[in-house]
């Protein structure tokens, strides 16, 4: 990691809405400035894309940002972001991720002229290199399209730039289902990390061509999997949590290549992230029950800086669209911070202790979103002088946090997880240091048929 | 056992008896290792068996002792699997454990294989499965297709962002299969709906399976499939049902 | 109103989690005694019910019960209640609804034998008088079937009695509309207490004769349609805040034969009958916007001792059903509170107070809702020998402290709002003390051809 | 006017001018009486016009001068609901307004009413709603019946709890009247597509609307009604788009 230093070195500056380096938006949020914000995040209800489709697309993206920005106003809402996380056909055949955005992009404008609502457009396109099989990722002519949408969907008034980027998933994916943590750490501080690299400079790049925002990634393709499938109860919860701690290594990437925040929601390695390089982040947690289950549903917003449902389908519940629904339930949340952030240290320490202590035990991907635990192992991950190392010291400590509070007793493991402990202690120790090491460790380990070395610069 | 035997046919009894016990201990061995996962001796897992014969060894020992393939597929690696598949549904196992076992019961089929060819062998039925065009999640459909196949079914597995001509021409190949189709997106989910329409055009009486977050049964009503189910054991149970 | 002092003198006694008069049911819960549980309610997606569907129907309600207690099993609950408020057919044909209660009790009864979740059925009938208009409120033969869904309905397992009454309705509908106060007075507090009393003794006798609990009802069809049209524009804020503080004396009335608590959900009248009888009480807010946007996402929960989503389809969002999907933020959010409640006063009443501040002056049905005024009003409720007499004072208190905090510049109030202020004030001020009086003035006004006094008791 | 008039062509001409002027005075009267609400001399409401003039005498004095019952209802009812409607859609003001507007309509209708009958005076068609079947919601609806009425539309309300051959029989009385459904309750929004193909089995033409909170556009195509509007000014716009 190109980090030395945490710039956030005492927990109890780890906080929801503050973030020393905020970022302004052009219609005057000032995300981590000192407000939470609500971020929005919707799609398409079950529906076909294509040529005789698309008008009834583009009225579904115009009426749920419509609805939803109406209730904001009528709850005073400080300001939201609106993130548009592309279909695949809206990459795909980027001028229709380009109209959708200048529809929502003029509603945008015309709440903040009529009643002075600073809503502000993230754009995700879709990373489409994962198609191929094994994957291109530097070579893909799919990548075409991807920047095409970025460029001209900036234009069209697309503000932050994110992506879900896919480099390594082709390898974590079995990874995952046979709780092979070090095929996790070789596709994340290996592959992940190079191909973060290779695709961040670009997009920086792109934003900073038009003054715009380049926000971040989100390893959630890796350690949302896991979450889910552990929440299944299909892998190991402790493990998860490794995972989680091992993808700030690669989220980080994105950063030092100059993206400077917030990260995307669905990246619970944010509070890492912000610890470390000083962004504003974006979390989610209970109010994005609509779109996954969670054992983070409020210690997600501890140190939030925007806070998400990250998706829900427009469909009609019986107050009326699921947007608005979650517009105005995202709006009382985030509501809550802010006047906790007004009223002073007492109040809003004391609402983060509550959040914090209200999962911290539950769960060991909990126990390592708590403030102190975060700054514990950020520190643990800037050890190490390349990513393996970083990774893998990262996960040992947090290794160590989850056995100390099971041990002591604060927090119970069945048997079933506890088996996992030694064997994951095991498998992290046997890694090198240097990460031509680690390849070559790996490699007769993997099934090479499914990646292509030279794609990651390798 | 006769009840006054001569001293020959006791011995034969004997030898009998002595065989049938080798060949049950073996079968019940079989079982073991796949339910536990112990893909073959080089194997470190499970760690408490290290060094000890897998599922490889002891199916090539079962088949030279005589042990009829189809008894070695019907009383170890099937109800193994489904012992496997019990305990997972009952999230007493994790994937892992139930990949290992997976493993394990492919290591069996390799010695297996020649069998199935000369017919001496039988699966319960082929099985297709595929994520549907457009979608490239798989981690839910690979867990199907390795229950299924751990219930016995042979698998034709055509990967992610399947196409309806992919499914069918997979049909010609396997005649009378069982066609399994899963989405995660809620834009894809409509695309099951188009396939099913065109596997049913091309053979109206193919069996249709579906599955995915986003789908339930009353879509599956909708879109003319034969048979929803939320989870991987669901599908076993239903093709079971198919072939009972 | 019988009660003739306040049971909570003092607002910062009004307080989530605790009542004086916790109730405590046959699996364990101990509601009000210390700790807040959810309440969920759900209803069938889009569907008919029939003998062909009927099937189906318990299929959907033994799926949606098993979904949310697995969930909340998963997330260590203390405890749930699940609120079967039926639809038409499940009262009209009581021998659906007892059904549906007795599959629902036996999974309920094998998670607690199994996981140690105590959960309870609260039983709420349809009021099917208002089929018939005018309204035959006491000579109904549709009583028939009401009462014995709540007679079978416990012995299948339902341990609260609640339900939505309508007396005085076929006369308030109209008066929300012309926002005509004195109509609604004479709604709630003549035909609706009147009709209260004649029911409520018929429950609380059921009740007793099988020892189960008869819970509370709720001015739902009353105040919450008031706020639904407010949220609409279609009516005053003012008005609508107004009509609330008036459906407490009806509402207090099922306590005064014998209802002990927790008050249905969707009755925002809750905290008042709090404050007067002590008994504990069911609230909604933001996590019920899948059934209806409020102003008062927060603040309902201030003194909450359940806290409901009110209703939600059975229909799958992208995590899975919804139901459990709100089973998991109901849970979140009574984490938080029970952890203020563990954690002790300071944080308990920070944590009021945040969720207090954050609605308090965004709107006056807020406003009346924070324990300061909850009190204040409450103690003006009790002046007066009459339920009428009652009620003008409650609403003037109202109308003061509303005009208070809009002259001090604390809440904002537009122009259209505040022309009605003197005319609501005028009109209330009209009102005599005397029941009797009240209606000669009233009868001339209304349409009578829609009533019928005798059914009253008149 | 004539470019050089004769004396008595003047005078006709001023008296004509004076006349004109005097209805014209008298139709914007009313329109402004309905737009605020005056119903008659002695409504307190609204507050600052008591004492004065209502829609109901501005209106017999109207019909009094000549003024054609036509041209009191396009040119003074209907322009003044329209204006209320805006308000209303605009939320600048509240449903009792509206509710008085469309009394003070109501106070000038039952004076044109002799003139409708005779045949000098039509409205825009006829409008049928009612809430459907189980279900007893009509707040909603009595807004959508209200406001399509301030549109210039006769309205049959059939109230709640409306089963499908009560809107055929209110069919067979008025031919040709576009109906409206309405429904509140997730289980009685499906009675809706019964009600439609009954309507349709007697009518095939029948146009019919739906709304209320559950409803969506693609609900409605689903059952075959022709138009969904989420509120009263959507449906007063698609009924005057159906008589353009
Ligand atoms: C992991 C994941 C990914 C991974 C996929 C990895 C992989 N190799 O599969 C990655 C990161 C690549 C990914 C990509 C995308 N994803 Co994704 N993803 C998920 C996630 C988090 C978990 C899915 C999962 O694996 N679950 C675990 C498995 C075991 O469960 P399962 O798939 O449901 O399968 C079970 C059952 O359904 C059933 N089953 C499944 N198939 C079948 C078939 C049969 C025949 C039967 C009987 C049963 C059956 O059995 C399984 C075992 O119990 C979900 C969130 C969620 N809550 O589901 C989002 C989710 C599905 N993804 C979503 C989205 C939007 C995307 C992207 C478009 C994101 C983007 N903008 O780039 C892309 C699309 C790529 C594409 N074209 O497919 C959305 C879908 C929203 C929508 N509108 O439909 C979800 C819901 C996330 C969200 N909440 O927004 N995703
Ligand atoms: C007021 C109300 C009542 C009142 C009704 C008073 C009355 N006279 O109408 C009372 C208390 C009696 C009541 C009873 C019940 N209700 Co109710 N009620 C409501 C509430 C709070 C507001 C409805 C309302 O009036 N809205 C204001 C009006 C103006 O809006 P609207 O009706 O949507 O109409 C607008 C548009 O939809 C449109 N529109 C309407 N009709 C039409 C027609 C046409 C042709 C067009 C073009 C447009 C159109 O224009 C209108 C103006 O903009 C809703 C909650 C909600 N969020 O909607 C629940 C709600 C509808 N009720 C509900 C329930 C469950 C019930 C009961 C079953 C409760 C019970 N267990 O007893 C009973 C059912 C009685 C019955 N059989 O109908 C549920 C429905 C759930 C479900 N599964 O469907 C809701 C959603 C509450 C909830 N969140 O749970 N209810």
């Amino acid at each position: 990691m190109l980090y030395k230093k945490l710039i956030i070195e005492d927990p109890s500056a780890l906080m929801f809405g503050l973030a020393p380096k905020p970022v302004s938006t052009p219609r005057g949020l000032v995300i981590g400035g000192g407000k939470v914000y609500s971020e929005l995040n919707f799609t398409l209800p079950e529906m076909r894309i294509n040529q005789t489709t698309v008008q009834e697309v583009y009225g579904h993206y115009t009426e749920t940002v419509k609805g939803a920005l109406d209730r904001a106003v009528h709850l005073n809402s400080a300001g939201v972001i609106i993130e548009f996380e592309t279909l695949l056909e809206m990459t795909r055949y980027p001028e229709i991720g380009i109209e959708i955005i200048k529809r929502m992009n003029e509603i945008c404008e015309d709440y903040f002229v009529k009643h002075g609502l600073p809503t502000e457009i993230r754009l995700t396109p879709n990373d489409l290199r994962e198609f191929e099989r094994p994957a291109l990722q530097r070579t893909s002519k799919l990548l075409d399209p991807m920047m095409e949408l970025f460029e001209k969907g900036m234009t069209a008034g697309g503000d932050l730039l994110s992506i879900e980027s896919t480099g390594g998933k082709e390898v974590s994916d079995e990874a995952l289902m046979m709780c092979d943590i070090k095929g996790v750490l070789f596709a994340l501080a290996v592959l992940g990390v190079r191909d973060m690299r290779f695709l961040w400079r670009k997009i920086v790049d792109l934003a900073r061509s038009q003054g715009k925002i380049a926000a971040g990634d989100s390893a959630c393709g890796f350690a949302n999997t896991a979450m889910v499938l552990a929440e299944k109860k299909y892998i190991p919860r402790v493990f998860a949590a490794l995972v989680r701690v091992i993808s700030v290594v690669r989220s980080v990437v994105a950063m030092e290549e100059g993206a400077v925040g917030p990260d995307k929601d669905c990246g619970y390695e944010g509070p890492y992230l912000k610890a470390i390089t000083g962004i504003p982040i974006s979390m989610e947690g209970k109010t994005a029950a609509c779109a996954h289950l969670s054992p983070i549903g409020n210690i997600a917003c501890a140190c939030a800086d925007l806070w998400s449902n990250e998706s829900v389908q427009n469909i009609k519940l019986l107050s009326g669209m699921a947007p608005v629904a979650y517009m105005e339930q995202l709006e009382y949340d985030v509501r809550l911070m802010n006047e906790a952030l007004k009223a002073g240290t007492l109040h809003r320490d004391i609402l983060q202790q509550l959040l914090v202590s209200s999962d911290i035990y539950t769960d060991p991907q909990a126990l390592v979103l708590a403030p102190d635990n975060v700054i514990a192992i950020s520190k643990a991950l800037l050890t190490g002088d390349s990513y393996v190392a970083n990774a893998r010291n990262g996960a040992l400590k947090a290794l160590d946090i989850i056995e100390e509070a099971h041990t002591s007793g604060k927090m119970v493991l069945p048997e079933m997880e506890l088996t996992w402990l030694p064997l994951l202690r095991d498998d992290l120790q046997s890694i090198p240091d240097d990460e031509e090491r680690f390849v070559e460790m790996m490699l007769p380990m993997l099934d090479q048929s499914k990646f292509i070395l030279s794609e990651y610069g390798l | 056992m006769n009840k006054s035997p001569s001293l020959a046919a006791n011995f034969v009894n004997k030898l009998n008896t002595f065989y049938f016990s080798i060949m049950e201990e073996l079968i019940a061995k079989i079982l073991e290792a796949v339910e536990v996962g112990k893909v073959d001796q080089k194997s470190p897992f499970p760690p408490q068996m290290r060094g000890m014969e897998g599922a490889f060894e002891l199916t090539t020992r079962a088949i030279e002792a005589g042990v009829p393939p189809q008894a070695i597929l019907d009383r170890s690696l099937i109800p193994a699997m489904e012992i496997v598949g019990r305990k997972f549904s009952e999230n007493k196992i994790f994937v892992p454990q139930m990949l290992m076992s997976a493993k394990a019961m492919g290591a069996a089929m390799v010695q297996l294989k020649p069998f199935f060819a000369s017919g001496a062998v039988k699966t319960k039925g082929t099985f297709i499965i595929g994520t549907v065009k457009g979608d490239l999640h798989d981690i839910g459909k690979n867990l199907v297709s390795m229950m299924v196949e751990g219930g016995g079914w042979t698998i034709v597995d055509l990967g992610v962002d399947v196409p309806a001509e992919r499914f069918i021409e997979a049909l010609t190949q396997h005649p009378g299969a069982v066609v399994g189709l899963s989405a995660l997106l809620t834009t894809t989910m409509v695309s099951m709906g188009e396939i099913v329409s065109r596997i049913r055009e091309y053979s109206s009486d193919t069996r249709i399976l579906i599955g995915g977050a986003p789908v339930n049964a009353d879509f599956c009503r909708r879109i003319g499939a034969d048979h929803y189910s939320p989870d991987p054991q669901g599908a076993v149970n239903y093709l079971n049902r198919l072939i009972a």
